[in-house]
């Protein structure tokens, strides 16, 4: 009975630290991206600044009772991706609520938050957010191939579909799957290009070419929902990675570390590339990405 | 089989009564300015695009009319804004032709330091809108603050960041300040080390090659007939240039090449304009080296008295997007009866963008605009 | 407790200084005024310092930028741009275009005194303001919303009709849809 | 270039009788002026057989005094670098001209424009009615008898303090009382 109390307690705590993180270092990006471009750059808290303008704004107009859906839907898919995944090793409080098999759960509640969010873009009548939604979806089924490949790759590999024991025989044998199975380590990271949406990826949102996509009618509080799922779903796919492949963190420093040097990949990645077309981003994901995820099940089967 | 046609056939017409009307403009981040483009869209392919412009039509030519020949000045440097001064030299250079003015030798050296100076800022804007419009932001923030240097000189030698009204008929309105040429040269010196940076970030990004090849292709045949000019033809591999065909000031004492390039689409107008950065600085290097001293303006008699001979004259310059023409027509009083402004992008923004944007992807459409060099103001006036 | 009027003005202030360092323009250049935005958004100047960014569509955006003339045909759009941007929403007028019609003062084209047709809160003048200029007006912008004294959205509403008759005197084909804000 | 320029023309004259020219320019250029039913031709063959491939401008001349409108085409040879004017006269009271956008299809916009700013019909040409204006109902704004000042005094509000050319900081003084530091006063008018 405590154990489950604890685990909800812990499930809030680790949504407000993924809060918190996520704006911290999708503000750090920004401040990073502006040292790139030769200038200062905001503040690192300005992401917070913003989310909380957009959280008083005044007047939310909609066009309709899914346009409410569409937001939720991407806060509950990462709230739910969050909960399932565990934030340390052996943490009482950051184990949250992982079970036997929750890889595969997570496969589909991460796609979750995406499909609600082109119901809402639907319901917009805004031919921008449309082309946006169609893209996103496309490019969805471009990275996800990859991405599958990975896990399935592990699943083979290590025989279970359990975070947890993932984590655990990473911490029992002493290395970290990246070096034990690389291939997947690859194609999972090719795949989490596309997953973050920064440049070249960034074909959802384009500005230059569809306004903002999904978001355009998406002002004052629908955005600040957005926004906010945003950074605790890149938290957890951040937390996810290092669980995966990096052997899990002890401590929140050590967490820390590990996920600001994977998030630095996409972002870094992005500063110096022009965006692709939908169909180039797709191909990009149907090659390479997908070689190494043939290639790392290949590895899994035979070794 | 016949059936089968009919129904392929109905099914296409129901797609085209489906495409999406989509607007771009003229709110919009991926437009060049103020104008708008309604496109067709099938899929993500445009079957029909359409420009509607006037949004800024302010009607120049008619408040010319109302101003003596030389207050229009103030309105000349506003009909395109990022690079004014080919404009003003086109209405000098034809009140000039109409009057027969001599220029001292000077002052054609420093009208074409400002017009390639002019050309640099431009080509930094241009370098900023390009990659914007693909997604590489990073260029613009590094292209559009160093055009800040260009800029400064700007300042300096007119007193205005953005309109100069420097260039005046009968010459310049004031010589350089002291040391100036050398910090013309300190600041090409700077520029040239940055087009190296850019060239790292934009011309060797394999993801910029893949989006800008096979774009927004202008058949070679068709394109002096489109009426395509400046770099957007040498683009196409067609070696035209007003400063070598039609050459004014002192560009035939110059030495510098027309760079071209074949394939007719953005990426083989990024290589012109790549190399033209390069022969703008290095024609800024010659005029320094060369300016002979001497007077630097020819005055002219009371603005308010001043009257040009019954005629009219046409004086076209090369500016960045091309061919710039001032049309004047004189009734030999001290207001002009008729100015008309031709601009590149009055053909390149209307007529030829709505012809190439058709089979393009609408991921296309602002980095085609932003290579054709589309300047609404300057359709419009 | 939450109605009560001391806590009220600290909620205020709180969502003011929210405000305050977050303004979003949006990416709508009405006139050549725009071309002095790009050096203002980039390293030099560098407005998102400021916490001034670019917003692409107006149901994000903050502030409305009026950068220079508006012709009638722009000035229409432009009404409809601001009616669908959110509360609070604010307006600058850039450059003496906005403030008197500025050199167009006898185009037959172009309206001359903005603050007819919108409310607007900041006006920065000159031509070309230079980059300086557009940072301290969004500065004095920052100043009136920290002091809750930016309230132009507010006077749209309340004399909505003074400002609809002005509009639709030189909209004469007036198709917009009345929003309900 | 004198011998080009007869070259051309004798040509022009050989083709088109009611060509007449004007050789006075001492830069490369030359002018031909016509009538309205020649023009289309004329430029058909300037392109076509000469190498006038370019075409620069069109523009429209208001000669309000002749009761004439005056068409101007400048076309330009990239071979032969010269440009040539083909002028021709329409009437101010019923301006008709033949549409050329086959042409030079830029001569559609071209043309727009002059329907719209000048009130020239132009046979044939399919267009939206508008161009840069929109729901405008006046004389065609570009003619020399349309007076922008008075309509723009008359539909647009004017801020107080313009009315004449005097000094604008004076009239802001009254108006709020501030006072011209010293250092600005010498830069007043």
């Amino acid at each position: 009975m405590d154990s489950i109390w604890f685990k909800l307690l812990g499930v809030v705590v680790s949504f407000i630290v993924a809060f918190t993180v996520g704006m911290t270092y999708m503000g750090l990006s920004r401040k990073i991206t502006a040292r790139v471009q030769n200038r200062k750059g905001p503040p690192f808290y300005q992401n917070f600044i913003d989310a909380m303008k957009l959280g008083s704004k005044t007047s939310a107009i909609h066009h309709g009772v899914m346009q409410h859906f569409g937001p939720a839907f991407l806060m509950v898919s990462s709230v739910m991706s969050l909960m399932i995944i565990p934030v340390l090793n052996n943490g009482m409080w950051f184990s949250n609520l992982n079970f036997h098999g929750d890889l595969i759960f997570l496969l589909y509640i991460m796609v979750f938050g995406p499909l609600g969010m082109a119901l809402g873009a639907g319901q917009t009548g805004n031919p921008n957010s449309a082309i946006g939604v169609t893209r996103g979806l496309s490019q969805m089924v471009g990275f996800e191939i990859p991405w599958v490949m990975a896990l399935v790759a592990l699943m083979i590999q290590y025989h279970t579909t359990s975070i947890v024991d993932l984590m655990n025989i990473q911490v029992e044998s002493g290395t970290w799957l990246i070096f034990s199975s690389p291939f997947a380590f690859i194609a999972a990271v090719l795949a989490m290009l596309g997953m973050f949406r920064y440049s070249p990826f960034d074909i959802v949102g384009a500005p230059t070419e569809l306004a903002s996509g999904p978001m355009s009618e998406n002002g004052g509080k629908y955005l600040f929902t957005m926004m906010s799922s945003a950074s605790v779903f890149a938290f957890a796919k951040l937390t996810l990675y290092v669980d995966l492949f990096l052997g899990g963190a002890s401590n929140l420093i050590e967490l820390l570390i590990k996920t600001f040097v994977i998030y630095m990949i996409p972002v870094l990645y992005g500063v110096v590339s022009p965006r692709y077309r939908t169909e180039q981003s797709i191909r990009y994901f149907w090659g390479w990405p997908t070689f190494f995820g043939l290639l790392a099940i290949l590895y899994a089967v035979f070794f | 089989m016949k059936k089968y046609l009919i129904l392929q056939k109905n099914i296409q017409d129901k797609m085209r009564e489906k495409a999406t009307t989509l607007y771009l403009g003229p709110q919009h981040p991926g437009i060049t300015g103020n104008m708008m483009v309604r496109l067709k869209v099938e899929g993500d392919t445009i079957v029909k695009a359409t420009t509607e412009v006037g949004y800024l039509h302010r009607a120049f030519e008619k408040l010319q009319e109302k101003r003596n020949w030389l207050q229009s000045f103030t309105l000349l440097c506003r009909f395109c804004v990022p690079e004014p001064d080919p404009v003003e030299e086109s209405y000098a250079r034809a009140v000039e032709l109409l009057e027969g003015r001599e220029v001292p030798e000077r002052a054609k050296y420093i009208r074409v330091l400002m017009l390639e100076l002019a050309r640099l800022g431009s080509y930094m804007l241009w370098y900023g809108g390009q990659n914007g419009s693909l997604g590489l932001y990073t260029m613009g923030q590094w292209s559009v603050g160093d055009r800040n240097y260009i800029l400064d000189l700007f300042e300096e030698l007119t007193g205005g960041r953005i309109y100069h009204m420097y260039i005046w008929p009968g010459g310049v309105r004031r010589d350089f300040p002291e040391g100036f040429e050398d910090k013309v040269l300190r600041t090409m010196d700077y520029l040239e080390k940055r087009v190296k940076d850019y060239d790292d970030l934009m011309f060797d990004n394999a993801i910029f090659q893949k989006r800008t090849q096979g774009v927004g292709i202008i058949p070679k045949e068709k394109a002096v007939e489109w009426g395509v000019v400046g770099p957007v033809l040498r683009g196409c591999g067609i070696r035209s240039d007003i400063r070598i065909d039609d050459p004014y000031e002192v560009y035939d004492k110059l030495d510098f090449e027309v760079p071209t390039a074949e394939g007719g689409d953005i990426w083989a107008r990024a290589l012109v304009r790549r190399q033209e950065v390069r022969q703008s600085i290095k024609i800024i290097r010659q005029v320094i080296e060369k300016i002979p001293s001497g007077d630097y303006y020819n005055p002219i008699p009371n603005p308010q008295k001043w009257t040009l001979p019954k005629g009219d004259a046409y004086a076209r310059t090369e500016a960045v997007r091309g061919e710039v023409g001032i049309f004047i027509a004189s009734d030999g009083g001290t207001k002009p009866r008729r100015v008309h402004f031709r601009g590149a992008a009055y053909v390149h923004g209307i007529t030829l963008l709505e012809n190439l944007l058709v089979g393009e992807n609408v991921a296309d459409v602002s980095a085609i605009m932003n290579s054709l060099g589309t300047c609404p103001p300057e359709i419009e006036r | 407790m939450i109605n009560d009027k001391n806590s009220q003005k600290i909620v205020d202030f709180i969502q003011n200084w929210a405000r305050k360092h977050s303004i979003w323009v949006l990416a709508y250049g009405t006139g050549c005024g725009a071309i002095e935005i790009p050096p203002t958004m980039t390293s030099r100047y560098d407005a998102e310092r400021l916490g001034v960014r670019g917003a692409a569509t107006p149901r994000q955006a903050d502030v409305l930028l009026i950068t220079g003339y508006l012709t009638t045909k722009t000035l229409k759009r432009v009404i409809r741009v601001y009616e669908q941007m959110q509360d609070p929403k604010y307006v600058i007028g850039f450059g003496s275009c906005t403030i008197n019609g500025g050199m167009y003062y006898d185009s037959y084209n172009t309206i001359k005194v903005l603050d007819k047709y919108l409310p607007v809160d900041v006006y920065i003048n000159g031509c070309m303001p230079r980059p300086e200029a557009v940072l301290s007006g969004f500065a004095k912008l920052q100043e009136l919303i920290a002091q809750g004294k930016a309230n132009g959205a507010q006077k749209y509403k309340d004399n909505l009709d003074w400002y609809r008759e002005n509009q639709k005197k030189i909209i004469p084909n007036w198709v917009m849809p009345e929003y309900n804000w | 270039m004198d011998e080009l320029k007869t070259k051309i023309i004798e040509r022009i004259k050989a083709n088109f009788q009611d060509a007449t020219e004007n050789n006075s320019f001492n830069y490369n250029r030359l002018d031909f002026n016509v009538n309205k039913t020649t023009v289309p031709s004329i430029l058909f063959y300037l392109k076509d057989e000469m190498g006038f491939k370019h075409l620069s401008h069109i523009t429209c001349v208001d000669w309000l005094e002749e009761g004439e409108l005056e068409l101007i085409f400048i076309v330009w040879s990239p071979v032969d670098k010269i440009k040539v004017f083909v002028r021709t006269r329409l009437d101010r009271e019923n301006p008709v001209m033949d549409n050329i956008d086959m042409i030079w299809r830029q001569a559609h916009t071209y043309e727009r424009e002059f329907r719209e700013m000048f009130g020239i019909q132009f046979t044939g040409l399919e267009a939206p009615q508008d161009f840069l204006l929109e729901d405008w109902d006046g004389p065609p704004p570009m003619r020399r008898d349309f007076h922008t000042e008075e309509y723009a005094s008359e539909t647009f509000f004017e801020r107080p303090g313009r009315e004449d050319a005097g000094d604008v900081r004076e009239e802001i003084i009254k108006r709020s009382g501030e006072e011209i530091p010293d250092f600005a006063k010498k830069y007043s008018r």
